[in-house]
């Protein structure tokens, strides 16, 4: 079906000199790979095939169209919609006049749309519905510069005024005619290509910022092609490798992944038919390489959990079995470690009737490597894919190096880690704790905001993360917290509470979790245990208990609790920055922190400041050394009553263990 | 004179045997007026009702019982055994089928049909049992009108008047009992019947055990005629142009139907077949039927319906 | 995604221009005693939305039956595109370009989303039943092509999803859109829809009307609809007939029509 | 759980449009094929079990491949088209005679016209293909009431033609040459000078008209053709409507159906009876395919084999099994307990599974193809 032969060779890095731009990318495609697949879409029922040489023909006829509508050398366009073959084809026309494409989020809200395009001065948009047309026309007034809009899906735009509105199709017709009229015109396309160099800008990237308002970062060629050369080479991509675009187009990830990485190993890219049937499409291309925040992932095993509900039970007790096969043995034997040839048996049989047949339905029978990166993920969802032989890595990454700081080499995959620096990163991690990188990818600086960019990147070209985190002994890359939010404790050493939090919690017995010790000679911390769990054991147990508050002072409950955070403190002394932050003491609260009582942030974070000013006197114990702590909070029930929980509360003191390996950690960055 | 009185007899024999078809064709009728379902088990219905009647006769006489009670016995045996298939037919052919489309049902009778003659062999037998309840000899009429007479036969005369009887009682039956007016409900609308609370396993029990017992009778007659044998279902496929003509929803219809058939046929046979190679009154009566169903799609007798979307 | 349904302004007015593309001329129609429809006469306009209303058994339905050839008419005169028509078979009403929906929907059941639609091409098909036997070659080239003219009415519709499940398997809501879809594919130059949003929740009313809107705007097709939600035809309509005891009773513009005392009594039931 | 769709896209309509879309379908078709082109052949050249005695060819084989074919035919007519038939026996009569009458050459006096119509006798593969166009036209003739008459009405127009071809082939003498049994024998089978005798040849034979039919139903169905039949079975007026003319579409269908089953026919008595007699197209011939259709199911191809396979080795079973358990049964017994069961099966499977064996088996095929998931 797509013509993929079996060489899987990525085209070669000696050539950067003359590749620097994407255009160029693009010739060298067309010339190369001419007759192979560069991006598919399921339009229509079926998936509309677009050669290197198609794409190229593409291009050039859009790029001239663009110039008859006035695009200028160093003009920005903003490029508004769904992944699509037309719009990252206008990228690249775009880019071969020199001008630069300004990816904006679809579902930008008219407002925000209006600032980004404002900020940058989009000359032209263009956009992929009547739905984005009318959002830039509603903010048109505030857009002087905007000076045309063109639109791909025609559908309802027939009567509205095209005296400014032009439709792809027609921009196409506008080149064809002058590539007509005058037959110099592809020459002269071909030179606009030649002028560019890979220090010109090639597109700018909003990062869409928690606060204030976003940056444009501007990168240049050399950023993008140079980042996904590397990345390209890291896990050997190639003109074999299929990836499915369907993460916005103004995200950063999608513009390495599908474009840069895609133009550099020309590499084919897919466009699902609509959001809706982004995995029905999945499983019909079958990516080689699949990129999803961790969320993606959750969904995914929810689901098939859920499903796998309503099978029948030998079925169903063939599924568990086999899952505990793959959890005793998966990952080793995609690490390629020993196991025992019993295992490998029955990891087979697993896998030709569960593993297989599950990638096949989530459409990763053919995915060498995805990534996910993002937010933390979970260690046992993590393992849960790896262990069915999909090889799920994570990375590190940021739009301000271009995607790519650390990633998982093959071999060296550990669920709490973002990996090793990509090939020509260095990493330097300040006192503060703070990741600092300088690479390649680099980017230039942001649009219209030099002291942003002098605040984030250093003279010398190191570029500030916000993230705090250090390196393990195995030179992996952990990152700890958002670097303001880590503290130290009083002998200096480094105190990052969200990290220690998470780990806690990846104990299904702990529902929350606060911990303390900023400003404190070490580490102490509130638990909250999770009902259901720690429930299910004292039925088990034929524990009887009237309440949280009773089940949570309960001596045993206490006991499995110290135990976990006896088990967290023997990992923690194996990690040198994180030795010192062993927990010193805790308790388990007498009340399930809650949203009610203003503990806990709607989104259910904790609130830290909050919960210490409300549980002061209890902190205090803490630090007292005293065994109890008599504690009376008032309380929010469900329905609205107040009322109030009292009681005393257990502090238990817990051993630390010494620091186990205390190897400088300068050297795993190098 | 001569031919006339030829025409006569041919027409009368004709008529009467007519009148035989019509006994076959009145258990479609009824079915397919209560239950909208064109039973195509009658046949083997007549079979089983016929083996079960003969079977217990013999079986009775080899006890040495007197006749009358004998004939007695063996009937209300065969109509209990007609009243367990149509409760079986029903409970677990029709029942689940209720609401199904005309075609299906017919397809599932058509399976009923095989099960029954399969079974009612399998139970009673598969040679050919004669069966003498009705004298078979024949009558000499106007023999001093017609040289030779008119002959008819006392058999197709006693199929005749029961036959008439049986006509009779079931009009009474339909117009002026209870579960009659409900049969007429149930074949206009199944689920309405239903909503009315009319219940409807009930009444196709019944409307098949009547289907069962004019089986019963046509029995009698045919079995005295042919003797009763497996060849006796075949008297199905005979009773279905009937109904087309007739119209498979009008119990006179089928009377009528009857009558036209078998007059018919017999003229035909006699007329028409020695030019033809004989043996037309085999497919005679269908291609009357089709001719029929050319002009008039619903039959002779049959509603028009008006389609609506 | 809004469906715009105001009132295109103007849109009407310009359309009184079109010329006449059907005409009813006092037809009646009954069946055995029943009478459907008493005398009725009126017009449809090249490119206009005709809407038909009326109360239940006003005889609406029966009306789109005789337009396109179902009953045939005791007496009256149909013209279409200026030709007066005589009683014909349904199939030829189609091949003359009147394509159809139905009250309660009427796909074919066994067949897929796509097939449904694909039966709308027969009267586009051509090749014999040989070169369909043999398939691979011109049949095969035939089927493609009215394949894609087909996958741009599904992608027109938003009902790609659903291309290949079995229709008997869908929401009312989508058998409707089906079978609009069905109707299109014949390319009509004069669409009968009866009750096209029966059934339907607000959000499908709403795409419903975007879609009839939009093929009356793009492809200039002649609608005439019968329809209940009286906001609905208010909206789409730019001419409306009455209908009541199979007689007309009212006919123009919606605002008009609105306002005739006939038609309130009419809805109120009021004896006359 | 065999099933290994991801990566399979389509590109192109004619890829979505094939008749097997998915890789491991066509694999197993294409094994399917070699075991019935190669591997039975060779078996037999071997005598390697169950091939030690012709049985298995001659019992078996053949004639399930023949009904098959008759069971396409009427499944055309009956689950494509919605239009039932009960006389499909006199079709596969017609489709003999007539055969055989081209086969041994056809000579018609027409005295009133001072002339007569003779043709020389002609080869087996014309006569045969001959033999299937004579059951299309007679298809067509009792095809039309279907344009006024529907449903049960229509299923006693084609017992009409049953009864009818069942007297005529017994009745008018000059089909069967005059001959005094009324019995006829099937010419020598010859195909492009190579004489057909031995059952493997005879089952290869078949094979092949098998295959070529299958095919030919296949893309018929799958087409416009195809379309319009399910159309007026699904809902004939709104097919209308959409401007189906009911006159093609019907008509085609019985001509098509009718062309199958006349062709199955004349193979079932040129290549598996040899020599044969009217009865052997009676009524019970036509139960007989229609169950095979109902059983099998109704509106698909696969279906006709099912159906065939299972009402051939049905009372193959009923008969073998108690032998072998040592449990003699008398024939009879046999043939009642037939009647039984095929009837039982009938209703059950009207009542559970309308669409019978086929929709079992594409329902058994979802069931690999979302696994592990249960739906």
């Amino acid at each position: 079906m797509d013509g993929t032969s079996p060489s899987r060779t990525a085209p070669a890095a000696s050539s950067v000199g003359v590749l620097d731009t994407i255009p160029k990318l693009l010739l060298r495609n067309a010339a190369q790979y001419g007759g192979r697949p560069a991006m598919r879409h399921k339009d229509f029922g079926i998936w509309q095939t677009w050669t290197w040489s198609r794409l190229k023909d593409e291009v050039r006829t859009l790029a001239i169209g663009l110039r008859k509508l006035g695009l200028e050398r160093g003009d920005k366009v903003a490029i508004i919609g769904d992944n699509r073959p037309r719009l990252y084809a206008t990228f690249t026309a775009v880019q071969s006049l020199g001008a630069i494409p300004v990816p904006v989020y679809q579902d930008a809200v008219a407002d925000e749309m209006a600032y980004v395009l404002e900020h940058a001065e989009a000359r032209l948009a263009v956009v992929e519905d009547q739905e984005q047309v009318d959002k830039v026309i509603s903010i048109a007034d505030r857009l002087p510069r905007l000076a045309r809009v063109v639109y791909d899906e025609e559908r309802g735009l027939a009567d509205y005024d095209h005296e400014r509105l032009h439709s792809y199709v027609r921009v196409l017709e506008l080149g064809r005619e002058e590539m007509r009229a005058n037959a110099g015109a592809e020459g002269w396309w071909l030179d606009e290509i030649g002028k560019g160099k890979g220090a010109d800008v090639s597109v700018m990237l909003y990062t869409s910022g928690t606060t204030g308002r976003p940056k444009g970062v501007m990168l240049t060629y050399d950023n993008i092609i140079m980042s996904a050369r590397n990345a390209n080479t890291f896990d050997g991509f190639g003109p074999d490798d299929l990836l499915l675009a369907y993460l916005p187009m103004a995200w950063v990830g999608d513009h390495i992944f599908s474009y840069g990485q895609a133009y550099a190993g020309a590499m084919c890219v897919c466009c699902p038919e609509s959001p809706e049937t982004v995995v029905e499409d999945r499983r019909e291309i079958g990516p080689t390489y699949f990129f999803a925040p961790p969320r993606v992932f959750e969904n995914l095993l929810t689901q098939i959990m859920v499903r796998m509900e309503d099978a029948g039970s030998l079925k169903k007790r063939m599924f568990h079995y086999f899952l505990g096969v793959a959890r005793r043995c998966g990952e080793d034997i995609l690490n390629g470690k020993p196991v025992s040839a019993q295992d490998r048996l029955l990891y087979r049989l697993g896998n030709l009737f569960v593993y297989a047949p599950l990638r096949n339905r989530m459409g990763f029978s053919r995915t060498r490597v995805a990534y996910t990166a993002g937010e933390a993920i979970g260690p046992e969802l993590f393992q849960f894919y790896r262990s069915l032989g999909v090889n799920l890595k994570q990375l590190y990454g940021q739009t301000e190096a271009s995607v790519y700081i650390t990633m998982q080499p093959d071999g060296e995959v550990y669920p709490d880690t973002v990996g090793k620096p990509a090939p020509d990163v260095e990493i330097r991690i300040a006192d503060s704790g703070e990741v600092l990188f300088k690479s390649p990818g680099v980017f230039l600086k942001y649009y219209k905001n030099d002291e942003a960019t002098q605040a984030t990147k250093t003279a010398d070209g190191w570029v500030h993360t916000g993230d705090a985190g250090f390196f393990d002994q195995r030179g992996h890359l952990k990152i700890i917290d958002r670097a303001k939010d880590v503290g130290r404790l009083n002998n200096g050493a480094l105190f990052a509470p969200k990290y220690l939090e998470n780990r806690i919690k990846f104990y299904p017995e702990v529902r929350e979790a606060v911990a303390f010790g900023q400003g404190h000679d070490y580490v102490t911390m509130f638990i909250n245990i999770d009902l259901t769990s720690v429930g299910n054991w004292a039925e088990r147990n034929n524990v009887s208990y009237a309440s949280y508050q009773e089940l949570a002072a309960h001596p045993q409950v206490y006991d499995i609790v110290a135990r976990r955070v006896d088990e967290l403190n023997k990992a923690l002394s194996a990690e040198p920055q994180m030795a010192a932050s062993q927990i010193r003491r805790f308790l388990i609260l007498h009340k399930e922190l809650d949203a009610d009582d203003g503990e806990l942030t709607r989104t259910l974070k904790v609130r830290r400041s909050f919960i210490a000013e409300r549980y002061a006197p209890l902190i205090t114990a803490l630090y007292s050394g005293s065994e109890t702590c008599h504690v009376r909070t008032e309380v929010t029930f469900e329905d609205g009553r107040k009322g109030i929980a009292e009681g005393d509360v257990r502090i238990v003191d817990m051993p630390t263990y010494p620091a186990q390996s205390l190897e400088p950690v300068r050297e795993a960055a190098e | 004179m001569e031919v006339f009185g030829q025409v006569l007899e041919v027409l009368i024999g004709g008529l009467l045997s007519g009148v035989l078809y019509s006994l076959v064709a009145l258990g479609f009728v009824l079915i397919f007026k209560a239950s909208g379902v064109f039973n195509f088990a009658q046949g083997a219905m007549v079979l089983l009702a016929g083996l079960a009647l003969v079977r217990s006769l013999d079986f009775l006489a080899a006890r040495g019982a007197p006749v009358w009670a004998a004939v007695i016995l063996g009937l209300v045996f065969a109509g209990v055994i007609m009243a367990v298939t149509a409760w079986l037919v029903e409970r677990f052919v029709l029942g689940p089928l209720v609401n199904q489309d005309g075609l299906t049902l017919f397809m599932s009778t058509i399976g009923a049909t095989f099960v029954l003659e399969g079974a009612s062999q399998m139970i009673f037998g598969s040679d050919v049992y004669p069966l003498r309840l009705f004298p078979t000899d024949a009558w000499f009429l106007f023999e001093s009108v017609f040289p030779g007479g008119i002959l008819v036969n006392k058999l197709d005369v006693w199929g005749g008047l029961i036959a008439g009887v049986l006509v009779a009682g079931l009009a009474i039956f339909f117009q002026s009992t209870k579960t009659g007016r409900a049969l007429r409900a149930v074949a206009d609308d199944h689920a309405a019947a239903q909503s009315v609370g009319i219940p409807i396993s009930w009444i196709w029990f019944v409307v098949w055990l009547v289907a069962g017992l004019v089986a019963l009778v046509a029995a009698t007659v045919w079995g005295t005629k042919l003797g009763v044998q497996f060849s006796i279902t075949f008297l199905a496929l005979k009773a279905l142009p009937v109904l087309i003509i007739g119209g498979f929803t009008s119990v006179p219809g089928a009377i009528v139907g009857g009558l036209i058939v078998g007059a018919g046929e017999k003229l035909a046979e006699v007329y028409l077949g020695p030019h033809m190679g004989g043996g037309i009154e085999y497919w005679f009566a269908y291609v009357l039927a089709l001719a029929v169903l050319l002009v008039r799609p619903q039959g002779l007798f049959g509603e028009r319906l008006i389609e609506r979307i | 995604m809004k469906a715009d349904v105001e009132p295109r302004p103007g849109a009407a007015s310009l359309k009184e221009a079109g010329e006449v593309l059907l005409s009813v001329e006092g037809v009646s129609l009954s069946f055995g005693g029943v009478r459907a429809l008493r005398d009725v006469s009126f017009d449809i306009r090249k490119g206009e939305i005709r809407a038909i209303i009326g109360p239940n058994g006003a005889g609406k339905t029966s009306m789109l039956n005789v337009i396109n050839g179902f009953y045939h008419p005791q007496q009256g005169v149909i013209t279409f595109k200026g030709k007066r028509r005589h009683d014909m078979r349904p199939y030829l009403a189609a091949s003359q370009g009147i394509a159809r929906t139905f009250q309660n929907v009427a796909l074919f059941k066994g067949m897929s989303t796509l097939d449904n639609i694909m039966t709308g091409r027969t009267l586009k098909m051509r090749r014999g039943i040989l070169a369909q036997a043999i398939y691979w070659g011109v049949s095969q080239r035939e089927e493609i092509r009215h394949r894609e003219a087909v996958e741009h009415i599904i992608d027109f519709l938003e009902i790609k999803h659903i291309r290949k499940t079995p229709v008997g398997k869908l929401p009312y809501g989508l058998q409707k859109r089906v079978e609009l879809g069905r109707a299109l594919a014949t390319e009509p130059d004069l669409l009968l829809l009866d009750e096209p949003m029966a059934g339907m929740n607000l959000e499908e009313k709403q795409d419903m009307s975007r879609f009839i809107l939009t093929v009356n705007d793009t492809f200039s097709t002649t609608i005439a609809l019968i329809e209940h939600d009286m906001g609905v035809v208010m909206d789409l309509s730019d001419r409306v007939v009455v209908l009541d005891y199979g007689q007309k009773i009212a006919d123009g513009r919606p605002d008009e029509v609105q306002k005739d005392q006939k038609v309130i009594d009419a809805y109120l039931g009021i004896p006359h | 759980m065999l099933y290994r769709e991801a990566g399979q896209f389509k590109t192109s309509y004619a890829a979505d449009m094939a008749v097997f879309p998915i890789r491991q379908d066509r694999i197993a078709l294409g094994v399917v094929l070699a075991v019935a082109y190669l591997l039975v052949p060779l078996l037999d050249l071997l005598h390697v079990w169950p091939f030690g005695s012709d049985y298995l060819l001659r019992a078996i084989l053949v004639p399930f491949l023949i009904l098959s074919l008759g069971a396409i035919g009427v499944n055309i007519l009956m689950g494509y088209c919605g239009q039932i038939s009960l006389g499909s026996g006199a079709f596969m009569a017609i489709g003999a005679y007539s055969a055989y009458k081209f086969g041994t050459g056809v000579h018609l006096p027409l005295e009133w016209l001072g002339t007569a119509i003779s043709i020389p006798p002609l080869p087996v593969l014309p006569s045969i293909l001959l033999g299937g166009l004579m059951a299309a036209v007679v298809g067509i003739l009792f095809g039309i009431p279907s344009l006024r008459i529907k449903g049960l009405y229509l299923a006693v127009a084609t017992l009409a033609a049953q009864f009818f071809f069942d007297w005529v082939f017994i009745r008018v003498k000059w089909f069967t040459n005059y001959t005094p049994s009324g019995s006829v024998n099937a010419p020598e089978l010859k195909f492009f000078g190579l004489l057909v005798e031995s059952p493997i040849e005879r089952y290869l034979l078949c094979l092949v008209f098998v295959t070529v039919f299958a095919v030919i139903a296949k893309n018929l169905v799958r087409g416009n053709l195809g379309r319009q039949w399910m159309a007026m079975r699904d809902m004939d007026i709104a097919a209308e409507l959409m401007g189906i003319r009911p006159l093609y579409a019907k008509l085609t269908a019985f001509a098509v159906s009718s062309f199958i089953v006349g062709v199955a026919g004349s193979l079932w008595a040129f290549v598996y009876l040899g020599s044969w007699e009217p009865l052997a197209f009676n009524i019970d011939r036509s139960f007989q395919l229609l169950f095979m259709v109902i059983i099998g199911g109704l509106g698909s191809i696969l279906g006709s084999f099912l159906g065939a396979a299972f009402i051939l080795i049905l009372p193959i079973l009923l008969d073998q099994v108690p032998h072998a358990l040592g449990v003699p049964v008398s024939v009879e017994t046999v043939s009642l307990s037939v009647l039984i069961i095929t009837g039982a099966l009938i209703c059950y499977l009207l009542i559970v599974e309308p669409l019978g064996f086929a929709r079992l088996w594409s329902i058994g095929k979802e069931k690999l193809r979302l696994w592990p998931y249960p739906y």
